[in-house]
C-alpha cells in the first residue's frame, strides 16, 4: 500500500478517534460539569434558571444538544470564555502561538541536550560519565514540574533581585511597560518571531529572557526520557552487524559513529521527540501557570479553577486533535526514516 | 610468507566468569594460498577472524601471541595504523549477509563511502563531484565481476530490497573492490542455499586466481573446504589440533578429532555407516586439561589428560597429538 | 516438567540479583524506595497522626528551627509529621493507580492483542480515545463533582492511566501470538483463555515490570501535578503533592514549605525510576554483558 | 554484602547532607528590601541584607552561601523620582468579567466603569453615607416619595462628543433594565415602576416586543425637556439615591451604543462588554489584553461637580498578576506604583509588631522610603459560617436523615467552639474585625453595644454532649459531617480547618471534614441545598443596611435563609418595615431588634469583617479611600 493510502486510512481512524473524544467532552461538560455552572451567580433568581438554560440550549435531549455541540464544533463556534473574556476561538487565536513558542523553544533545549548526552552515555557505557547522566536523566523525570520550577523562579528571578543582581524575568511573556513604549503588531503571534521581522529586537531579546525559565523547566523534565531511550537505542545499533562491517571496511570511527550508528539510532529518538512535542503543544499546564506565561496551558488552569465548561471543552478537543495528529506526523516520519517499512 | 598466527590466545569477561575463546592458535597463510579453517561451532573459528582484523567487542582480550600479516605484527599497530590496513590490506566477508548491511542506507551510499576511504586512487581526487563519480563506475565494474545483473539499479536500491545471495555478492563486490592481500571469508556461504552457494564459491576463486590473492575461508562444511582450499586446518576447543596439505587432512585425518569428523561425513561414493563422536563440546568457562579433547578421545592416554600435546610434523601435516611421538 | 520450569526461573532469579547487585545506582535506588515504604508502614507510630486533622494558627509559617527541623506549613502543622504522615497516603495512590491500571490494561490488551481483527481495531480505538483525552480534564470534572478528596484524585488517575498499560499490553501479545509455542497450545486445542493467562502472559509481563516500577514514581509525580492546580486531597488529607503546592503562595516567605515534601517526592520517584532502570539492564538478555 | 552497605551509607549520607544543607540555609528567608538604581540627585545607600542562594542541583549537595552586607539605612528622608510619571501602573488579581455598566457585577470591572462611565449620584469623596450630585444639578422627591425629577448639568460631552443630556439618561437606564441580565446588578432598579415584573417576564423568556412597548408607554422615567428627567417608583425607596450612584446606572452615549449593536432585549451587548469607549468620566478604556488593560486620559473631562478634577495621568495600566510575590517584587522595584497585597505577605512591608499591639501600621524602616501603606479602612465585607436547618440529599432531593442543625443547641455549641481571637491574631492578623451581626461596621444601622459571639470550648462540649443522644451521635457511633469553602479563598479554609478541627478534638461523636470546591460546583450544590453547613462571604452593592438584612433575614427574598430552610415570618415584616421607615431614629430601633433576633437564634457565625489597606509607592500623591469604590479613582491621582 502506498503512503497515500496508509494516511487515508490512519485519517478516518483518526477522525474515529476524535469524535469518540467529542462524546466524552460532550458528556463531561454537559452532564458532569453542568455548564450552567458559568452562567449563574449567587444573585441569580432561581426562577431565572429555566430561562438561561433554554437560551443556552441546555433544555433539549441529550443527542440534539450533541448535534448541535457538533455543528458549533464544525462552525468554530465554540461558545463563550468567560474566563478569556472572548470567544473562546478567539482565545485560542490569541494563546495557542504562545504555547506554539514556548513548545519550540524547549523542544530545542530538549534535542540540543538530550540526544548528545545519550549518545555520549552509551559510547561510554558502563563508565563514571554513564552513571552521571543517567542520574540526570532519572532525576529529570522524577521531580513534580511545579516544584522545578518555583525552585528556578526562585533561585534565578527572586534570589538576584533580592540581592540586587540582574535577574531572569518569571512572569508573562514580554514586560508590559517595554510593549507599551515598543509594541509589536500581531502576524503569526510568535512573540519572537514577529518582533525579528518588523526589525523590533528589544522586545525580540526581551521576549526571549521570558522564555528562558519556563522552557528550562519543560525541557528538563523531558530530557530525561529522550537521553534514555537514545542512549538504549544506540548501544543497541552499536551491536549491529552492519557496524561491525563499517569498521572492518576501514571507515574511520567518527563516520561510522556519527553517520552509519547515529542515523538508526535516531529513529526510536524522532518518535519519542514527536510525541513530546506533541505534549509540549497541548500546553504545559503547570509551567505556564506558574511564569503566568499567557498560553493555553494556564487559561486552562483559570478554566478549571472557575468551571468554565466552554473554555475547558476546546482545550479538550485541541489537546485531544494535537495528539492524534502528532501521532500520524510521528508514524509517517518513521515510514520516511525506516525503509523497511511498507505499508 | 604473508600471515603467520602465533600461539594466539583471546579471553571473553563475562558475567559468568572468563571464557578461553583461543588457547594457543597457530598457522601461516602463503601469498595467493586458500586456507581452509574448520571446525564446530563455539571451536573460536570466527574469534581468530575478529582477532585478526581486531575487531573483538570490547569484553575481549587478546592475552598473548603475535599476528604478523607481512612482516608487520598486526598486535603492535595504533588503531590509526590498523584502521589503514582494515580494508585495503584485509577484508573480511561475513555470514548472514542480512545483517550485515546497514538498513536505512541505499547500498551506493555504503559501497561509495567504503571506496571513497580506500581506494588510493579515488581518495587522491580533490573534486568531491569527481570522486563520486569515478567511485559509482568502479562500483558498477565490480558488480558486473560478481555478476550482479543490472548494477546500476542495484546500487540504487535499499538493502531489504535484496536477496541474500545477491546481498552476499554485494559484499564480495565491496570486499575486491579495494584488491586486498589477504580475504576472510568467515562462513560466508553458510546462509545461503547450495546453489547459490555454489556460485558465489565460484566467484570467489576467479576474483582469487585473477588478483592472486590469498583467502582464509572459514567453515564447517568440510566439502566446502575439499573443493576451494589448498591447506586446511582442524581447529577444536580454541586450538589448531591438525593442519596441512587439504588431501592428507581430508583423506588421511591423523588426528582423532578429524578422523572423527570425517567417519560423521556422509558420503555420496560408497556406503558407510555414520559415527557420531561421544561427548560433547568442551565448556569454555573450564577447559579440560591437557589436550582439549581428551574426554572425547578413543586413545586417550594418561599424558593427553595432562600436558597440552606439542605439534608434530607427521607425513607433511602437523598435528598435536601424543599418537604421533612428543612425551 | 513443573519443578525444572522453577528450577530455571530460580536460578535465572539469582542470575538476576548477583547482575542487580553489581549496579551501584539499583542499590542506592532501592534503599530510597526502602525508606519509603517504612516510612509509609510506620508513620503513623512514629508521629501522631491526628497532628493532621488539627490547625495551630499561632505557630503557622516558623522557620527550621531546632524545634521544627523542617519549619511549619500555613497551618501551623510540623512540616516533618507531615511529610511523615503523607507517606502512607503516596504509596496508597501508586499502588492501587498502578495495579488497577495493569489490571485492566492487561484485560484490554490481551483480548484485543490476542483476537486481532475488528475487536482489536475496535478496542484500540476505544483505547486511542483515552489516551488522547487529556487526563487532567477527566480529574478535573470528578473533583469538581464527587469534591475534592483523596479517593476521588485515585479514581480520576486510574480512569486515564490503564489505557497506556493497555496499548503495550496489546503489542506484546500481537508478538507473543506469532511465536510457536502459542501455535502448539491451540493445535493441542487449549481454551484461549488458558493460553492468554498461562501462557502468553508470564513471557510478555517481563517489560511491563519495568514500566510499572517506573510508573509508581510518575502516579506520584501526576498526583503532585495535580494537586498543584487545585484538584487535590483536603488539607486533612496530607499528600506530599498538596503539601508542597499549598506552599506556592508562600514561596518567598516560607520557602520550605514547598522545599522539603517536594524533596521527599523527588527521593522516592528518583528511587523507582533507578531501581526500574536496573531492571531494564537485567531483563534484556542482550545487554547481559 | 560489603558493596551494598557502602552505598546505602552513600546514599544516606547524601540525602542528610541536601536536608541539612537546605535547612540550615532556609532558618532565615531574605525579606525582600530591593535595592534600587535611583535617578535622583542625592544618591540612596544599597541596603542588602542577607541573600542566600540555593543551588538545589538535583541529588548533588547544597551549597549555601551566604552574604550579609547590612548597612544603616540613612536617616535623610531621599525622594526618589519615579521613572515614568506620567504613567501608573497597578498590579492586581484576576481581570473584569465585563466592563458594560448595564451587566457588569463585580470590582475589577466596576473599577474601570467608575474611571470612564459617571452616574446621576455620586459619593462625596471620602464620605459612603453621602451621595451628592455628580452629572445631575440638582433634584427634588415627591411629597409620597415616589417619584425624583433631576435636572442635569449642561455642556458635558461624552467621549465621541455627542453631548450628554436627559435622552442619554433615560437610554441608558432603561438598556439595562432591557438586557435584564440575571446574573447582573439590574435587579437593583426593581423599584423603578414596572421595572421588576418586565425583568423578571424578559429573563423567563416570556416577555414580547409590545410588553417592552407598553412599558416604555407607562413612561417609568419622563425626559420633560432637554435637561430634566423624572423617575417614578411602584413604592416610596429611600435607598433609591444610593442606587443611582451604583455603576449599573452610569450614563452611556445613546449614538456610541447604536452604533455599535445597540440594545437586543435579553441579550447582551458583546463589543460593550469588551469595550468602555462611550462615557463622560476622566478615563478611556483604550485596550484590553490578556491580564493587561489599558485606560487613557480624556482631556476633554468637563472637571466634575466642584470643577476641581483635573486628570494628571496620561495612563494607567490595570495588570493581572496572580502570584503576590511577584506584585511585592514589582513595587519594591518601582515597576509598580500600585500592588494589591494579600495578608499572608503584608508582614513584609509592615511592622507587625507595632501592628499586634497598637492596631498601627507602620512601614518597615528598609522600605520606608520606598512604599507607603495606609489603612486599615473599613470594608463592608463580611465573611460568616451558615448552619442549614434543612439539609437535602443532592441525589434524592429529599431531607436528609441526619439534621443537626435543627438543634439550637448544636448550633450554640458551634459558634462556642471557634476560637475567633487565633483566627483575628493568626490568620487575618488583624486586618479583620469581629462582627456583631448582619449589618456592618461603619454603615448606618451599625449597633456596637449588641454582645459578639464568644469562644468558649468547654460549654460547646456540655453542649454538643447534651444534644448528642437525642440526635443520635455518640464518642461510640460517631456521625460525620462534611464543611465546604470555596477553594482559593484562604481566609475562608483556614476558617473551615479552625471549626472543623475545634469540633473534631472534643471528640463528641461529630467527625468534621473539610472539602473545596469551585465556585460554580459550591453554588449549585448550595441550590440544591445539600451543603450542611458552609463558609462564604457577602459583600455590599449599594451602602444601605437594606442590601444586608434582606440577604440573611428574610425568609422569603433573602439569598442564604432560602438555601438553609429558615424563616421567621415576624422577622420578614420588621426587614420590611425598616426599608421603608424614612425616619433614621425609628429605623435604627427596628434594625437593632431583627438583629438580636437573628443573633438569638444562632443561624450564623460572624468570622470576620474585613478591613482594608492601600499600597502605593512614596511617589503617588491624591489617593484616597471611600469603602463604596469598587477600586481606585485615578482621576486625582498624580506622581511626583
Amino acid at each position: 500500500m502506498k503512503l497515500y493510502e496508509y494516511s487515508i486510512r490512519r485519517i478516518f481512524l483518526l477522525i474515529f478517534v476524535l469524535l469518540g473524544v467529542t462524546i466524552l467532552t460532550f458528556y463531561l461538560s454537559r452532564i458532569v460539569l453542568n455548564p450552567l455552572g458559568a452562567y449563574v451567580t449567587e444573585r441569580t433568581r432561581p426562577e431565572a434558571i429555566p430561562a438561561i438554560e433554554k437560551r443556552l440550549g441546555l433544555d433539549k435531549p441529550f443527542y440534539i444538544q450533541y448535534i448541535i455541540y457538533l455543528q458549533d464544533l464544525v462552525t468554530f463556534n465554540w461558545g463563550w470564555s468567560r474566563v478569556a473574556h472572548m470567544p473562546v476561538i478567539e482565545a485560542l487565536f490569541y494563546r495557542f502561538p504562545a504555547t506554539v513558542e514556548l513548545a519550540i523553544a524547549s523542544f530545542i533545549i530538549i534535542i540540543l541536550v538530550g540526544v548528545p548526552l545519550g549518545i555520549i552515555s552509551a559510547l561510554k557505557n558502563n563508565s563514571v560519565v554513564d552513571h552521571a547522566i543517567r542520574i540526570f536523566s532519572l532525576t529529570g523525570i522524577s521531580i513534580p514540574v511545579f516544584w522545578l520550577a518555583l525552585t528556578l523562579q526562585y533561585s534565578f528571578s527572586y534570589l538576584p533581585k533580592v540581592a540586587g543582581l540582574p535577574s531572569l524575568p518569571s512572569n508573562g511573556r514580554v514586560d508590559a511597560l517595554l510593549y507599551q513604549q515598543y509594541p509589536v503588531n500581531r502576524i503569526t503571534g510568535l512573540m519572537i518571531f514577529d518582533s525579528l521581522i518588523q526589525g523590533n529586537f528589544i522586545i525580540a531579546s526581551d521576549a526571549l529572557l521570558h522564555l528562558i525559565l519556563p522552557a528550562m523547566t519543560l525541557a528538563f523534565l523531558s530530557i530525561g526520557a529522550v537521553t534514555r531511550v537514545a542512549r538504549s537505542s544506540m548501544l543497541e545499533v552499536l551491536r549491529q552487524d552492519y557496524i561491525s562491517t563499517a569498521r572492518a571496511y576501514g571507515l574511520p570511527e567518527r563516520m561510522v559513529i556519527y553517520k552509519y550508528a547515529l542515523k538508526n539510532a535516531m529513529i526510536p529518538v524522532t518518535t519519542l521527540s514527536g510525541l513530546l512535542f506533541g505534549g509540549l503543544l497541548a500546553g504545559a499546564i503547570i509551567t505556564e501557570s506558574i511564569f503566568a506565561f499567557p498560553g493555553m496551558g494556564q487559561l486552562t488552569v483559570f478554566a478549571i479553577s472557575s468551571n468554565d465548561s466552554y473554555t475547558i471543552m476546546a482545550f479538550t478537543v485541541l489537546a485531544s486533535f494535537i495528539y492524534v495528529l502528532i501521532n500520524l506526523l510521528v508514524d509517517i516520519v518513521y515510514a520516511k526514516l525506516d525503509p523497511r517499512i511498507k505499508y | 610468507m604473508l600471515l603467520s598466527v602465533r600461539d594466539l590466545i583471546v579471553e571473553f569477561y563475562t558475567y559468568r566468569g572468563i571464557v578461553h575463546a583461543l588457547n594457543g592458535v597457530s598457522f601461516d597463510l602463503d601469498k595467493g594460498e586458500v586456507l581452509g579453517l574448520a571446525g564446530e561451532t563455539g571451536s573460536g573459528k570466527s574469534v581468530t577472524a575478529f582477532s585478526i582484523q581486531r575487531l573483538l567487542p570490547a569484553n575481549a582480550k587478546i592475552v598473548s601471541g603475535k599476528i604478523v600479516f607481512d612482516g608487520v605484527d598486526l598486535l603492535e599497530l595504533s588503531e590509526e595504523k590498523m584502521r589503514e590496513i582494515r580494508g585495503q590490506r584485509i577484508a573480511t566477508i561475513f555470514q548472514d549477509p542480512h545483517t550485515y548491511l546497514n538498513p536505512v542506507f541505499k547500498i551506493e551510499r555504503q559501497f561509495l563511502d567504503v571506496l571513497k576511504y580506500n581506494d588510493p586512487e579515488i581518495k587522491a581526487l580533490e573534486n568531491k563531484k569527481e570522486a563520486e563519480r569515478i567511485a559509482f563506475e568502479k562500483a558498477v565494474e565490480m558488480l558486473k565481476k560478481v555478476k550482479m545483473p543490472a548494477p546500476e539499479r542495484v546500487l540504487k536500491m535499499y538493502p531489504h530490497e535484496l536477496s541474500g545471495g545477491m546481498k552476499q555478492r554485494v559484499l564480495l563486490a565491496m570486499a575486491y573492490s579495494l584488491t586486498p592481500d589477504l580475504i576472510i571469508a568467515d562462513e560466508a556461504t553458510t546462509a545461503l542455499d547450495v546453489t547459490i552457494q555454489a556460485q558465489v564459491l565460484e566467484i570467489m576463486k576467479e576474483l582469487q586466481k585473477e588478483k592472486n590473492l590469498s583467502v582464509l575461508l572459514i567453515t564447517h562444511d568440510l566439502g566446502v573446504i575439499a573443493e576451494n582450499c589448498q591447506k586446511a586446518a582442524i581447529m577444536y576447543a580454541g586450538r589448531v589440533v591438525e593442519i596441512g596439505d587439504v588431501k592428507k587432512v581430508l583423506i588421511s585425518p591423523k588426528h582423532p578429532y578429524t578422523q572423527g569428523l570425517l567417519k560423521a561425513l556422509p558420503r555420496t561414493d560408497k556406503e558407510v555407516e555414520l559415527v557420531g563422536i561421544p561427548g560433547t563440546v568442551p565448556d569454555l568457562v573450564n577447559p579440560p586439561t591437557g589436550c582439549a579433547f581428551n574426554l572425547r578421545c578413543p586413545y586417550a592416554k594418561e599424558i593427553c589428560r595432562t600436558k597440552v600435546p606439542p605439534y608434530t610434523l607427521e607425513e607433511g601435516s602437523t598435528v598435536a597429538c601424543y599418537l604421533y611421538g612428543g612425551k | 516438567m513443573k519443578s525444572r520450569q522453577t528450577r530455571m526461573f530460580l536460578m535465572d532469579l539469582k542470575f538476576a540479583l548477583t547482575l542487580l547487585r553489581k549496579n551501584k545506582l539499583v542499590v542506592s535506588g532501592f534503599v530510597m524506595v526502602l525508606f519509603f515504604i517504612f516510612l509509609a508502614l510506620f508513620g503513623d507510630f512514629i508521629v501522631d497522626p491526628n497532628i493532621a486533622k488539627s490547625v495551630d494558627y499561632p505557630n503557622a509559617l516558623k522557620p527550621p528551627s531546632w524545634e521544627h527541623p523542617f519549619g511549619t506549613d500555613d497551618n501551623g502543622r510540623d512540616i516533618v509529621a507531615m511529610v511523615v504522615l503523607a507517606a502512607k497516603y503516596d504509596l496508597a495512590i501508586a499502588l492501587s493507580v498502578i495495579l488497577a491500571s495493569i489490571g485492566v490494561g492487561i484485560l484490554v490488551g490481551s483480548v484485543s492483542g490476542y483476537f486481532g481483527g475488528i475487536i482489536d481495531e475496535v478496542i484500540m480505538r476505544i483505547t486511542d480515545i483515552f489516551l488522547a483525552f487529556p487526563g487532567l480534564v477527566l480529574a478535573m470534572a470528578i473533583a469538581t463533582v464527587l469534591g475534592r478528596s483523596f479517593t476521588n484524585l485515585m479514581l480520576a488517575l486510574i480512569i486515564v492511566w490503564w489505557s497506556g498499560y493497555a496499548r503495550i499490553m496489546r503489542g506484546q501479545f500481537i508478538s507473543e501470538r506469532e511465536k510457536p509455542y502459542v501455535a502448539a497450545a491451540k493445535i493441542l486445542s487449549v481454551p484461549s483463555w488458558r493460553i492468554i493467562f498461562r501462557h502468553i502472559l508470564p513471557n510478555a509481563i517481563y517489560p511491563m515490570l519495568v514500566v510499572l516500577t517506573m510508573d509508581m514514581g510518575g502516579v506520584i509525580l501526576t498526583a503532585a501535578g495535580l494537586s498543584f492546580i487545585g484538584l487535590g486531597p483536603s488539607p486533612f488529607e496530607p499528600e506530599w503533592g498538596s503539601l508542597a503546592s499549598r506552599g506556592a503562595v508562600y514561596l518567598f516567605q516560607a520557602p520550605w514549605i514547598i522545599f522539603f515534601p517536594g524533596i521527599m517526592i523527588l527521593f522516592a520517584c528518583l528511587g523507582f525510576n533507578l531501581v526500574g532502570d536496573g531492571l531494564r539492564d537485567v531483563l534484556d538478555p542482550r545487554l547481559r554483558r | 554484602m560489603r558493596g551494598i552497605s557502602r552505598t546505602i551509607l552513600a546514599v544516606a549520607v547524601i540525602v542528610l547532607v541536601v536536608i541539612v544543607g537546605a535547612v540550615a540555609v532556609l532558618m532565615q528567608p531574605p525579606t525582600p528590601t530591593i535595592t534600587t538604581t535611583t535617578t535622583t540627585t542625592t544618591a540612596t545607600t544599597t541596603t542588602a541584607t542577607t541573600s542566600t542562594t540555593i543551588t538545589t542541583t538535583t541529588a548533588t549537595t547544597t551549597t549555601a552561601t551566604t552574604t550579609t552586607v547590612t548597612t544603616s539605612p540613612t536617616t535623610t528622608t531621599t525622594t526618589i523620582k519615579p521613572p515614568n510619571p506620567d504613567t501608573l501602573v497597578q498590579e492586581t488579581i484576576g481581570e473584569p468579567d465585563y466592563v458594560d455598566p448595564a451587566v457588569d457585577y463585580e470590582t475589577a470591572g466596576g473599577e474601570i466603569i467608575m474611571n470612564v462611565y459617571e452616574t446621576l449620584m455620586w459619593y462625596d469623596g471620602e464620605s459612603a453615607t453621602k451621595v451628592i450630585p455628580w452629572l445631575a444639578e440638582s433634584y427634588q422627591m415627591s411629597a409620597d416619595g415616589k417619584s425624583y425629577t433631576f435636572t442635569l448639568r449642561k455642556g458635558i460631552k461624552f467621549h465621541d462628543g455627542t453631548p450628554f443630556n436627559a435622552k442619554a439618561v433615560n437610554y441608558s437606564i432603561v438598556r439595562a433594565i432591557l438586557i435584564a441580565d440575571p446574573n447582573g446588578p439590574a435587579w437593583m432598579l426593581g423599584p423603578l415602576k414596572g421595572a421588576e415584573e418586565l425583568m423578571y417576564s424578559i429573563q423567563d423568556g416570556v416577555a414580547t416586543q409590545d410588553d417592552v412597548a407598553a412599558w416604555l408607554a407607562s413612561k417609568p422615567i419622563e425626559v420633560l425637556d432637554e435637561y430634566t428627567v423624572r423617575m417614578n417608583l411602584d413604592y416610596p425607596y429611600s435607598p433609591w439615591l444610593s442606587v443611582l450612584a451604583y455603576t449599573v446606572t452610569a450614563i452611556v452615549s445613546p449614538t456610541y451604543v447604536e452604533a455599535h449593536g445597540g440594545i437586543v432585549v435579553g441579550e447582551h451587548n458583546e463589543w460593550m462588554d469588551r469595550h468602555a469607549e462611550a462615557g463622560t468620566g476622566p478615563y478611556i478604556l483604550k485596550s484590553w489584553e490578556p491580564n493587561v488593560l489599558t485606560l487613557v486620559r480624556n482631556d476633554a473631562y468637563w472637571g466634575g461637580p466642584k470643577g476641581n478634577i483635573k486628570p494628571v495621568l496620561k495612563t494607567v495600566i490595570i495588570k493581572g498578576v496572580a502570584d503576590a510575590n511577584t506584585r511585592l517584587l514589582d513595587l519594591l522595584k518601582g515597576d509598580a506604583d500600585f500592588a494589591y497585597v494579600p495578608v499572608t505577605h503584608i508582614d513584609q512591608l509592615i511592622d507587625m509588631t507595632t501592628w499586634f499591639n497598637e492596631k498601627k501600621i507602620v512601614v518597615k524602616p528598609e522600605v520606608a522610603d520606598k512604599v507607603r501603606v495606609t489603612g486599615p479602612y473599613e470594608t463592608f465585607n463580611l465573611d460568616f459560617i451558615a448552619f442549614n436547618l434543612n439539609i437535602k440529599d443532592e441525589i434524592t432531593k429529599q431531607p436528609a436523615a441526619f439534621q443537626p442543625f435543627r438543634d439550637i443547641r448544636v448550633r450554640k455549641a458551634f459558634v462556642y467552639a471557634f476560637d475567633i481571637d487565633q483566627y483575628l491574631r493568626d490568620v487575618v492578623k488583624y486586618f479583620a474585625i469581629q462582627p456583631n451581626g448582619p449589618v456592618p461596621k461603619g454603615m448606618f444601622g451599625y449597633n456596637p453595644s449588641i454582645p459578639t459571639q464568644q469562644y468558649n470550648l468547654t460549654k460547646a462540649k456540655e453542649l454538643l454532649l447534651q444534644a448528642g443522644p437525642d440526635l443520635g451521635f455518640s464518642p461510640q457511633n460517631p456521625k460525620t459531617m462534611t464543611l465546604y469553602y470555596n477553594t482559593g479563598n484562604l481566609a475562608r479554609e483556614k476558617a473551615a480547618l479552625l471549626i472543623a478541627s475545634a469540633i473534631n478534638s472534643l471528640n463528641v461523636g461529630l467527625v468534621i471534614q473539610v472539602v473545596p470546591l469551585d465556585w460554580p460546583a459550591f453554588l449549585a450544590k448550595q441550590r440544591a441545598r445539600a451543603l450542611p453547613f458552609f463558609v462564604l462571604g457577602w459583600a455590599p452593592d449599594y451602602v444601605d443596611p437594606d442590601d444586608y438584612l434582606i440577604p440573611f433575614g428574610h425568609g422569603q427574598k433573602g439569598t442564604f435563609p432560602i438555601v438553609i430552610g429558615y424563616n421567621n415570618p415576624e422577622l420578614n415584616t420588621l426587614i420590611e418595615q425598616q426599608a421603608v421607615e424614612a425616619d433614621p431614629v425609628k429605623r435604627q430601633a427596628i434594625i437593632d431588634q431583627i438583629v438580636n433576633t437573628l443573633n438569638s437564634e444562632y443561624i450564623y457565625l460572624w468570622t470576620a469583617q474585613a478591613t482594608a489597606r492601600h499600597v502605593e509607592r512614596t511617589w503617588v500623591k491624591g489617593w484616597y479611600y471611600n469603602p463604596a469604590y469598587p477600586g481606585n479613582y485615578f482621576a486625582t491621582i498624580s506622581k511626583g
